[in-house]
């Protein structure tokens, strides 16, 4: 029994929180709603690591939508890097959803809050899908459901903050201009080889080789996937978002959506494209490379100077990606390794600082750094926590922040650009000035005497020191993460040859 | 390590430094029995050490040993331990504990160099001797004690590193630490060579001696007298005899202390030049190195630290009775302290080397060493200083203490120890002058030197009688300069002024630089920050939040880039 | 000085080194040593190292000269080195 | 029943400080306890150091591999001489200093005493790891242990000054440990392929010789807890941290981590004989002497008595990288020989300062005139070390200098010798005249008498007794240490 549904396992994957999104939006009980979204999230959790156990073992798995083979029929597809991705997406989802049951009610309508359930599912199964699809159509449409329910989520914010609403719109506009742009791209791409399934599409490409359509091809998916991932400078919308959205919004797709981008980026770059064409190279190195390099810093520094903690982190991830843009632009196993790497690290240390500050706003209502003064002595758990999480964001060894560095510093060495590694350097020092900034006010001004806030509620810290156990456990032994990551590059550089 | 030192335990030396250690754990009553008896013991138990090397020690890649015993160290021990003994009862009235330890152990660390058969062994013993010495100027506990004890540990800590790196040098290039003699023409030579010029006061390199040595207390000052300096002569002798350029540089020593010891009024402080000017004459005779000068170097030296310090131990007498030792202040002290007078007449006339007293036997060594080797030049500035010797150390001392005008200031005889050393010291003075065969059987050369020729007593005789009768003869025109206290410029100007304004200028120099550079560059970093805030402040172009047009702008601007990069 | 003190020096007995008149009997015994002395030349065979011993009295004469020397340096020197006594402590 | 071998042993003595740390965190609310878990912990961590003291003396070489943190890097521990006497010196005067924390924390009344010792179980944790690190990976791993442990004791008094001094700490030692020390592991393990300790160095051979100054620098700079100028301010801005702090960590633990990471950086990376072969270290001589210099000369003008013994240790410290510069087997094993000669000097020193602070609450050395004679213990402890840090006999630091000017001599760098001597007689000026004035000066009554409260007492004032008995305890280690050098000398011979 258990056997013949484990065969269907990819399909669940996707298929069980699209179905039980509307389950939530028809159910009364926000309780409800949150117990079902809370079993569905882990029950993805789990066949997500199921499955990346079946990978680990098998190689990659084909599983065919309907029992039509590819090309014709949808084929889910993993492999190395997608079921990590889908480990990332799937674990930051469940812990999430077990940490949010407190913090929607503090923050969301009450009328809202099943419906932010089933916005939550929709969510993730989109980008679960987005993950597990081998189709580049399914792609578009599986974003597509992500990125909508994200925008309703931001939006719910404003019970809290009206501002929510105009980000969300801000949010919206920008969205649909990149999935535009992405359909755009995989219309020319069909145009020009006839299929849809991404296998298919590689080898087609190979043999057609260089031609006008493909370039197209190529200019619309990257920037449209880059809109989505928030390359500066396309990251305008991202700010916003991130402050003004719900906690639990912003933890979560802080940690997931962005990273699903990647993914898609280099899924597209690498396995789609090969590393054939000239045109590919051209672009990373003059522009991907100075983007990466102009995000590391530019939003570094506005971080350092942000009032209001959320929107420093929000600056922090769009710098953070940077480095992913980075290890993507060596277009080397080593670049790539620190790109997959950084993408699931990343994900982890992301999650624990905006669940850490859910957990303030829980006891604040704010998030200003100003009003975080002495917090270290009220909520200690809490704000330990924020330091984990931070000294992982500075890269401090032992956890997984430094394990990116060292692989992202490692591929800039190996390629000869000994500038780019003092630059990573320089840059993830500033993270320590904005993190530090943080650390200081909590730690080493006492708390308003008027402060009644206490430690935050243990449905909350559990998730968050999960995860921060995680930021520490994936740094001390990254060898599991670091094999995953060298695998995944290594299958996306070998692909097209 | 210390399984090889136990047997040493009786090593002489350790005698004095361990036993001085200890005495604040023996009480007051019992304490200067104890203290006495520790320089007798240590002097018998060295006498019982036949010639030879003993405490062999493996240090590191070398080997010490410990302890020699020839003749050259022999007189320098037994003038070392006697000489302590002679403190000991000299000082019987001082309760403080600290310069009781002080005048056993330092003797004892001075001892030790003179022991030592390896240049490390010397090393440690050298630095010792800084380290405890400086605790007896420390005794002054005056404000003036305090800055000179700084400059003077500077010095001696700095002569010691000069010994350091030396031998440190020398073993490089020549395999060996033995402390031998050395040839002085390698630069490790030459910083052994600087290091013991330091600490014997050569010239120029003389003055923390007229620094230091007055600051500390009545006792203090002639513990210090003895043996610093005298270990330094003693290092002389066995490293470098025969070193040419010592017999000028000696000769430079006895002169010029001569002038300033002229004009100042501090006796004790005319007492240090007076040491320069003595160590002068052991230097030449270092110098000549021949086995009759190195007998006069020792036995001068030996002679020398029993009535230089009989002479200071009669104006430690003055001070401790008076209060005062300034010349201009003193006169006619005869009166109250007529035993003590006598003492320090015998203690002049043998520093002038009278027939009959020890100088006289010694200097004659010297003297006739140099005539033996016929330096007219150095001969003729011995001599000139010899006068110089008997205008301040012969005439001055006793003349303005205890005689000239009359100050009018009454007070008690010195206290019996001090008496009783005094009269140790001046009977030794006469009984070598008069029976100098057991000193000249302690030396380390054997020889057949005998010091009354006629031709010998009626030269010196000349010589002293006629510059008395100078004296005489310039005091009753009244041309001898009167007594002025005054502070008399040396070559400590250059560390006490000019050193600290050249400092303190390059300091202020600094410190303006150093203000401006991080002014201007907190400036620069204000303005740095500044400007990064206004790119990047949350107020700023690329912090604001921007309409979602301009999102719209930057993707086709980036599309566009993507793909004129891809056409091109 | 108190007159106390003046007192008890006034009530002193005075030495026989007080009187004047016996430092000029010391004066002069000094000029007769130095007579004898200086005449003693005549009377032993000298051995010396150096021709100017041959000068009779060389050694007096050089003693003579060399202790007005250094007293006339030593003025000189006093002019070129004398300073306060609070010098130092500036 | 497992017997307990060496390997256990290098286990436990990174495991003991940790649960010692987590049960002081339990003992919060009795303090006595606390103290109790402290000492206990210290006492059994000395015990198992000297067993691998033993063990290692006898030739062992204690191997411990955990996992592996990136493929190709592990966790791995092994103890050669270096690291073992780093270890025993700090683990030796943990006790002493925890002995003479619970005197001065309980005599200043602080605050948050649990975090203190907590983060000091750690602190000891890291700079064990450090010292038994088998490989630079591990070693950078808690090197920056260290810095993050001692970030709250530095910031311990939480005012604005201590919050200044934090920031000066952490952004130095984070800037030069990611930005140089960082970076320069990684480059090599690229040209490498290891990052192991090896006799002989992992570089000879495949790394160019142009290369290898840049990444000698990066290494020295890197190590920022060596405080080589220009990255030495960390060392006085944590000066505001309790002064058990500044005599453990700043004289100890924390500088001594950095110059003995400098030091097994050139043993076991570069290899002396690659070093001196390219002439690559020439550079960091000068600078390693430059240092001694002109810390020497700023300590001079510090009226602050800490300000001045951090400008001390800066000098000092630059003795071990000078000793590494030089190249030569003597050299190292003159450094080695001046972590531990140093370590007890200048922890007997810190330990004063705390002294003379808890006794009369004085910071200043002008303030200071005088109060020897109602302190005498704690200003004799003073001069002993005092000694030792100029170098003078029979303290242990003579030896250490002796070794340096014996590397030097073997160089033929005169000018090295030259520096090594005159800073010898730098360090009297700024260390003597305090015990001097302390003991001899005439004028007591004025600097008593502007703390009204020494008017009534008689005879001694010292500090608490478990701050006194420390620091005599420092004073004599530095004297035993004159006569155990030999066998220092003959335990640090085998690494070269």
């Amino acid at each position: 029994m258990l056997a013949q549904i484990s065969l269907h396992f990819p399909a669940l994957q996707v298929v069980l929180p699209l179905i039980a999104s509307p389950i939530c939006m028809v159910l009364r009980r926000e309780r409800a709603a949150w117990g079902v979204a809370l079993v569905v999230s882990w029950a993805s959790f789990l066949i997500a690591a199921h499955l990346l156990i079946q990978v680990l073992d098998e190689g990659v798995i084909s599983y065919h939508m309907g029992g039509w083979p590819p090309p014709w029929g949808i084929e889910y597809r993993i492999d190395a890097l997608n079921a990590f991705v889908l480990l990332l997406v799937s674990g930051i989802g469940a812990l999430v959803i077990t940490y949010a049951h407190k913090s929607v009610i503090a923050e969301i309508s009450p009328d809202n809050r099943c419906r932010f359930y089933a916005l939550f599912l929709l969510s993730l199964a989109g980008l679960l899908g987005v993950t597990i699809t081998g189709d580049a159509f399914n792609v578009f449409v599986f974003l597509e459901i992500a990125s909508l329910s994200t925008y309703v989520m931001v939006a719910l914010g404003a019970g809290h903050d009206k501002r929510a609403l105009s980000s969300s719109i801000s949010y919206l506009i920008a969205g649909t201009i990149g999935a535009t742009f992405f359909i755009i791209g995989v219309g020319l791409l069909y145009m020009a080889t006839g299929t849809l399934n991404m296998m298919d599409l590689a080898a087609r490409i190979a043999d057609l080789g260089d031609s006008r359509t493909l370039r197209a091809a190529f200019a619309f998916i990257v920037v449209g996937i880059g809109l989505k991932l928030a390359i500066f400078p396309l990251h305008l919308w991202l700010p916003n978002a991130y402050t003004y959205a719900p906690s639990v919004v912003t933890s979560f797709v802080a940690a997931t959506s962005t990273k699903v981008a990647v993914y898609v980026l280099m899924r597209f770059v690498f396995t789609v494209f090969g590393t054939r064409f000239e045109f590919q190279g051209l672009t990373l190195t003059y522009l991907f490379l100075p983007l990466a390099l102009l995000g590391m810093f530019v939003p570094s520094i506005v971080a350092v100077f942000q009032e209001n903690a959320k929107r420093m982190l929000a600056y922090s991830s769009i710098a953070q990606i940077g480095y992913m843009l980075l290890g993507i632009s060596f277009a080397t196993v080593a670049g790539l390794s620190a790109a997959t790497i950084h993408l699931f690290n990343h994900g982890l240390m992301k999650g624990t600082l905006f669940m850490v500050l859910g957990a303030v706003a829980y006891r604040l209502r704010s998030t200003d750094i100003a009003s975080m003064a002495g917090l270290a002595s009220l909520m200690p758990w809490t704000m330990a926590a924020f330091v984990g999480g931070g000294l992982s964001l500075i890269g401090v060894p032992l956890t997984v922040g430094f394990i990116s560095k060292w692989f992202l510093i490692q591929a800039a060495l190996e390629s000869g650009q000994w500038w780019i590694a003092a630059l990573v350097v320089i840059s993830s020092l500033i993270a320590a000035v904005y993190v530090w900034r943080v650390v200081e006010v909590a730690y080493l001004q006492p708390a308003p005497a008027d402060s009644q806030a206490t430690e935050a509620p243990l449905s909350m810290l559990i998730p968050i020191w999960v995860l921060v156990l995680a930021n520490f456990y994936f740094g001390i032994h990254a060898s599991l993460t670091t094999n995953m990551a060298t695998r995944a590059a290594e299958m996306l550089l070998g692909a097209g040859t | 390590m210390i399984a090889n030192v136990l047997p040493l335990s009786l090593f002489p030396a350790l005698i004095l430094i361990v036993g001085g250690m200890l005495i604040p754990l023996v009480p007051q009553s019992f304490r200067k029995v104890y203290m006495l008896a520790l320089p007798v013991v240590g002097l018998l138990h060295f006498l019982s050490y036949p010639f030879g090397s003993y405490g062999e020690i493996s240090l590191f890649d070398f080997t010490l040993s410990i302890m020699r015993v020839d003749g050259l160290s022999r007189i320098f021990s037994a003038i070392f331990f006697i000489a302590t003994a002679l403190n000991i009862i000299y000082a019987w009235h001082v309760r403080d504990t600290l310069q009781q330890v002080t005048s056993v152990v330092y003797p004892g660390t001075a001892l030790g160099g003179v022991l030592a058969g390896d240049l490390i062994t010397l090393f440690v013993f050298w630095e010792l001797a800084a380290i405890s010495s400086v605790f007896l100027i420390w005794a002054g506990r005056t404000e003036r004690a305090i800055k000179a004890s700084v400059r003077y540990l500077i010095i001696q800590v700095g002569s010691g590193v000069l010994l350091l790196g030396g031998l440190i040098l020398y073993a490089h290039d020549t395999g060996s630490i033995a402390f031998d003699l050395m040839e002085l023409s390698s630069f490790p030579v030459l910083l052994i060579f600087l290091a013991f010029g330091v600490k014997s006061a050569f010239p120029l390199l003389h003055n923390w001696v007229q620094d230091s040595y007055p600051e500390s207390t009545v006792s203090g000052t002639i513990v210090l007298s003895i043996f610093t300096t005298k270990l330094a002569v003693y290092s002389l002798a066995r490293g470098f005899a025969g070193t040419e350029q010592l017999i000028w540089i000696g000769a430079i020593m006895t002169l010029f202390p001569i002038f300033f010891a002229v004009i100042e009024d501090n006796l004790r402080r005319v007492l240090t030049y007076s040491i320069n000017n003595q160590v002068g004459f052991m230097v030449v005779a270092i110098g000549i190195g021949t086995p009759l000068a190195i007998n006069g170097a020792a036995g001068y030296a030996f002679c020398n630290i029993i009535f230089e310090g009989l002479l200071f131990m009669s104006m430690g007498a003055v001070l401790f009775r008076t209060g005062t030792i300034q010349a201009s202040e003193l006169g006619g002290i005869y009166k109250s302290m007529p035993i003590t007078a006598f003492f320090c007449i015998i203690g002049a006339l043998s520093i002038a080397a009278f027939p009959l007293f020890a100088g006289f036997v010694t200097k004659g060594l010297i003297i006739d060493a140099v005539s033996g080797e016929h330096m007219i030049w150095i001969w003729a500035i011995l001599l000139f200083a010899s006068a110089g010797v008997l205008e301040h150390a012969g005439i001055k001392i006793p003349y303005f203490a205890f005689f000239a005008h009359d100050s009018g200031k009454r007070c008690e005889e010195a206290p019996p120890g001090m008496l009783i050393a005094m009269g140790i010291s001046a009977v030794l003075c006469i009984g070598i002058g008069v029976y100098p065969a057991p000193l000249f059987a302690l030396l380390p050369f054997p020889m057949d030197y005998q010091p009354y020729t006629t031709a010998h007593v009626i030269t010196q005789l000349q010589l002293l009688l006629f510059a008395i009768l100078a004296f005489v003869v310039l005091i009753r025109v009244g041309v001898y300069p009167p007594e002025i206290r005054s502070t008399n410029l040396d070559t400590d100007w250059f560390y006490r002024k000019l050193t600290p304004a050249g400092l303190s200028v390059i300091g202020r120099g600094l410190n303006v630089a150093r203000q401006w550079i991080s002014a201007s560059s907190q400036k620069r970093l204000d303005q740095f920050i500044g400007r990064l805030y206004r790119l990047h402040g949350p107020e700023s172009t690329l912090a604001r939040s921007w309409p979602a047009g301009h999102m719209a702008l930057w993707i086709a601007i980036l599309l566009g880039v993507t793909l004129i990069l891809n056409y091109f | 000085m108190t007159d106390e003190t003046k007192q008890t020096q006034a009530g002193e007995k005075a030495t026989w080194l007080d009187n004047p008149k016996h430092i000029d009997y010391l004066v002069w015994a000094l000029v007769a040593l130095c007579v004898l002395v200086a005449g003693a030349d005549f009377f032993y065979v000298k051995h010396p190292h150096f021709d100017v011993e041959h000068i009779r009295n060389f050694y007096g004469f050089y003693g003579f000269a060399c202790f007005v020397f250094i007293v006339f340096a030593g003025k000189l020197l006093r002019k070129l080195v004398m300073r306060d006594e609070g010098y130092y402590d500036r | 029943m497992i017997s307990f071998t060496p390997q256990i042993a290098l286990g436990t003595s990174l495991l003991l400080p940790l649960i010692g740390a987590v049960l002081i965190a339990l003992s919060d609310k009795t303090p006595n306890r606390r103290e109790a878990v402290t000492l206990v912990t210290a006492g059994l961590l000395f015990a198992d150091v000297l067993y691998l003291l033993v063990h290692v003396v006898n030739g062992m070489r204690p191997r411990l591999e955990l996992w592996e943190v990136i493929p190709g890097l592990n966790l791995a521990f092994e103890i050669e001489p270096l690291g073992m006497l780093f270890a025993t010196v700090a683990s030796g005067l943990w006790i002493v200093n925890s002995v003479y924390s619970i005197g001065y924390m309980r005599g200043n009344q602080e605050q948050h005493q649990t975090r203190f010792y907590v983060c000091f179980a750690i602190a000891i944790a890291s700079a064990l790891a450090i010292a038994f690190s088998g490989n630079m990976f591990t070693l950078f791993i808690f090197y920056e242990a260290l810095t993050l442990s001692t970030y709250p004791l530095v910031t311990h008094k939480q005012t604005d000054e201590a919050r200044r001094g934090g920031r000066v700490y952490l952004g130095v030692l984070l800037t030069t440990s990611i930005g140089f020390l960082l970076v320069a592991i990684i480059w090599t393990w690229v040209i490498a392929g290891t990052l192991d300790f090896r006799p002989g160095g992992i570089l000879d051979g495949v790394a160019e010789p142009a290369i290898v100054p840049v990444l000698l620098a990066l290494y020295m700079f890197g190590t920022g807890k060596a405080a080589l100028m220009p990255f030495h301010r960390w060392l006085p801005a944590a000066m505001v941290a309790p002064t058990p702090v500044s005599a453990f960590l700043h004289a100890v633990a924390v500088v001594k981590a950095g110059v003995f990471t400098v030091l097994k950086v050139t043993v076991y990376v570069f290899g002396i004989d690659f070093l001196s072969a390219t002439g690559a270290s020439q550079w960091l001589m000068w600078l390693a002497a430059a240092t001694i210099l002109i810390a020497s000369l700023v300590a001079m003008t510090k009226d602050n008595l800490k300000a001045r013994l951090a400008y001390s240790t800066i000098s000092q410290l630059s003795y071990v990288t000078l000793g590494a510069a030089l190249a030569t087997s003597m050299g190292v094993i003159g450094g080695g020989m001046q972590i531990a000669m140093h370590a007890m000097g200048k922890m007997t020193l810190f330990m004063c300062a705390g002294a003379i602070y808890v006794a009369t609450h004085k910071t200043q050395v002008s303030d200071m005139t005088g109060l020897g004679r109602v302190m005498p213990f704690t200003f004799a402890a003073f001069f002993i070390g005092a000694l030792s840090i100029i170098g003078l006999p029979p303290m242990g630091g003579a030896w250490s200098k002796f070794m340096l000017i014996m590397a030097a001599a073997d160089r033929d760098e005169v000018v090295i010798i030259a520096v090594l001597m005159l800073s010898s007689l730098l360090n009297v000026g700024y260390l003597m005249p305090l015990v001097v004035r302390g003991f001899f000066s005439e004028a007591p009554a004025a600097a008593l008498g502007s703390a009204a409260t020494f008017a009534p007492m008689r005879g001694l004032r010292e500090a608490p007794v478990l701050c006194v008995l420390p620091l005599c305890l420092t004073a004599l280690g530095c004297i035993a240490l004159f006569f155990y050098a030999e066998p220092i000398y003959r335990f640090l011979e085998t690494i070269v």
